[in-house]
């Protein structure tokens, strides 16, 4: 049995990882840590897990963390880039949900975040997206998985990018995101009366996850990819749709651009394409995914402005932050992909 | 289990003991389709209506 | 006193129409029918208006109709055209809320709709959008009111494309809508498990809105503008947000920005500019305008992609319909155009 340790473990995105990996056949949560909450049960902070785990959380100190096997960083940015190197030393496998080891580029981080403590690890981190690079995990120690954001628009766009038939100057990604995803912690703006019914445009041009969905549809076209990327908050507790407008650069037919999907994600286990001429359900709604760590992809085009449209929804806990994780370890470990992800979702919620 | 290619989308369709001018509906696209021809465990199909699209609204 | 007529009154816009005319010190509301409540009181149908109205719903035939100055069409397309004639020959002014007389060409109508039965009142109607229109709506006789999203996306854009900064090849407009916008009859798709918590592209190509939009923009213009417009259900009663995504066609400031809005809007009393650096309401959100006649407009300059981002929050059922009708009798009648019309919405809701 592979040891886990789920450091930051009362959030939204460690109670995910926790559930998830309480029923893995494979893992044990050896260690979970809360600062606020250490020597408490778990189900104080993780209600759904009563009667399913006596785990308490503990404080984090990197040598109780020694008797993991591998270890989910589960902290804000920051907070991960101080503990990994002394983690990795001690022959630890690190599978960081943070941003601090996404970005490849020093300066690009910094951008965006703030000073980078460890960049020496930036060019050895392995970008935790298996969809792209599951060649990479399999022998990485550090893999530094998506924002949930940028899972949503890079699974959307990457095969129209490798495909070359969008202008890469003008691409719009316009998603709409739901409450959970501004983590446990609240504000005024978390409020329910503030967050309910609403549609509320936030970091309108600049959002962090913009670095690196232009990397890595960068990599991809192997030439620079720029995004016009825009996130409302909307009236909703999990899930993102990504709407991404791209413009094409040559005619194409529904046929050729369905097939340029099914040839990207062959075999792929977490994406379905949905696009149906008719009936309730024709195109990807996050409603459809809520609780699975399924991306559903679809799209439409628009010969009035030559305009190919894509869809993309997450449920951003799981596909856009947990699901990337396990699926990492699963691949990490050669265990086969889908273990303990093969929830289908939870429709209607 | 005969198999042919949906017209519309592209996806294998499955069907058992096909009868020719049998309807089915493509699980991919969700279009209505036509058995037009069976051979063996071939089978072809048309797309069999054109009604316009119902968004449920 | 002016003596209206509400053909049309148990949906939510023909209620919303009468709540604003009950309040409205110029107008009596002599009439108003409904097929399926004729003989019932209003507010079997529209609850809030209890001890605040007496009146009942009666059949519709135009002779009763005959006893008003002037009527609104709240009713489908089509069945407003059936009507036009008769009441226009009659001497009654008409406001028409339906989609029937919005089109100056009868071919881009039947493109969209079906048959025009009175083709010859296309070029007479006036389009119902005041801060576009208004001179020609203090001559006109039969008056046709946009669409609510067509009036969220033409108020955001005009100021633009009059001024020539954006490329006209490349608008897209990402629409974000209640579940009122669907107005009072409902199917499976409105039944709350499924209309709940989603976000579910819908009509996103070709939708009927589209032709008048492109109408008002190319007017502007003085050339063909055209449009990529994708629509959106949110978990939300009222309102509608559309996030606008132009590309400049040459560099400008935010200070421009503002008083190219500031310039096409002096003086319309229902034209708020909601662009702010810090607090918690920085840019529009239709929350804001909830209840109010307001549109909200905001913009943000993305110099990464030379993107100029347009945000415009109405409230559906006002701003969006019953708003600019009341607007157009004010100004047909000479009365101050904001009478009625004052509330400035609610907040929190």
């Amino acid at each position: 049995m592979v040891k886990a340790g789920i450091i930051g473990g009362s959030g939204y995105t460690g109670g995910e990882l926790l559930r998830i990996l309480l029923f893995h056949p494979e893992v044990e949560v050896e260690y979970i840590t809360s600062r606020q909450n250490a020597g408490k049960p778990v189900t104080f902070i993780h209600p759904h897990l009563r009667e399913v785990t006596k785990l308490k959380f503990e404080e984090y100190n990197s040598s109780r963390a020694r008797d993991c096997d591998v270890v989910f960083l589960c902290v804000p940015h920051k907070a991960s880039m101080d503990k990994v190197p002394e983690l990795l030393s001690s022959g630890l496998k690190v599978i960081d949900l943070s941003a601090d080891f996404r970005l490849r580029k020093r300066e690009v981080y910094e951008q965006y975040y703030c000073p980078h403590t460890a960049p020496e690890y930036l060019e050895k981190a392995v970008y935790g997206l298996p969809e792209l690079h599951r060649e990479e995990i399999k022998k990485a120690d550090l893999i530094a998985c998506p924002g949930c954001l940028s899972s949503s628009i890079i699974l959307g766009l990457a095969p129209f990018v490798k495909a070359g038939i969008i202008d890469t100057e003008h691409i719009i990604a316009d998603s709409k995101i739901g409450s959970d995803a501004a983590g446990a912690s609240f504000n005024f703006m978390t409020h329910h009366p503030e967050r309910a019914n609403v549609v509320r445009p936030y970091q309108v041009v600049g959002h962090r996850h913009l670095a690196e969905i232009e990397q890595e549809l960068g990599l991809l076209s192997g030439k620079e990819v720029k995004v016009g990327f825009t996130p409302h908050a909307v009236d909703m507790v999990r899930g993102i749709l990504s709407t991404i407008h791209t413009f094409l650069t040559r005619n194409v037919s529904e046929l050729e651009v369905r097939n340029i999907i099914r040839e990207f994600y062959k075999d792929e286990p977490f994406i379905r394409i949905l696009k149906m001429s008719k009936g309730y359900y024709q195109l990807p709604n996050p409603k459809y995914v809520i609780g699975s760590n399924y991306c559903d992809i679809g799209f439409e085009i628009d010969s009035h402005v030559n305009r190919l449209l894509v869809f993309s929804a997450i449920d951003n806990l799981i596909k856009g932050s947990a699901g990337p994780a396990v699926q990492s370890l699963n691949i990490r470990y050669n265990f086969k992909e889908t273990t303990g992800l093969e929830f289908p979702g939870l429709y209607p919620a | 289990m005969a198999k042919g290619v949906c017209p519309e989308c592209g996806a294998e369709i499955e069907i058992e003991d096909p009868v020719e001018k049998e309807i089915v509906e493509c699980e991919e696209c969700g279009v209505e389709l036509e058995v037009s021809k069976v051979d063996g465990d071939e089978v072809e199909f048309e797309v069999a209506e054109s009604e316009g699209e119902d968004w449920g609204e």
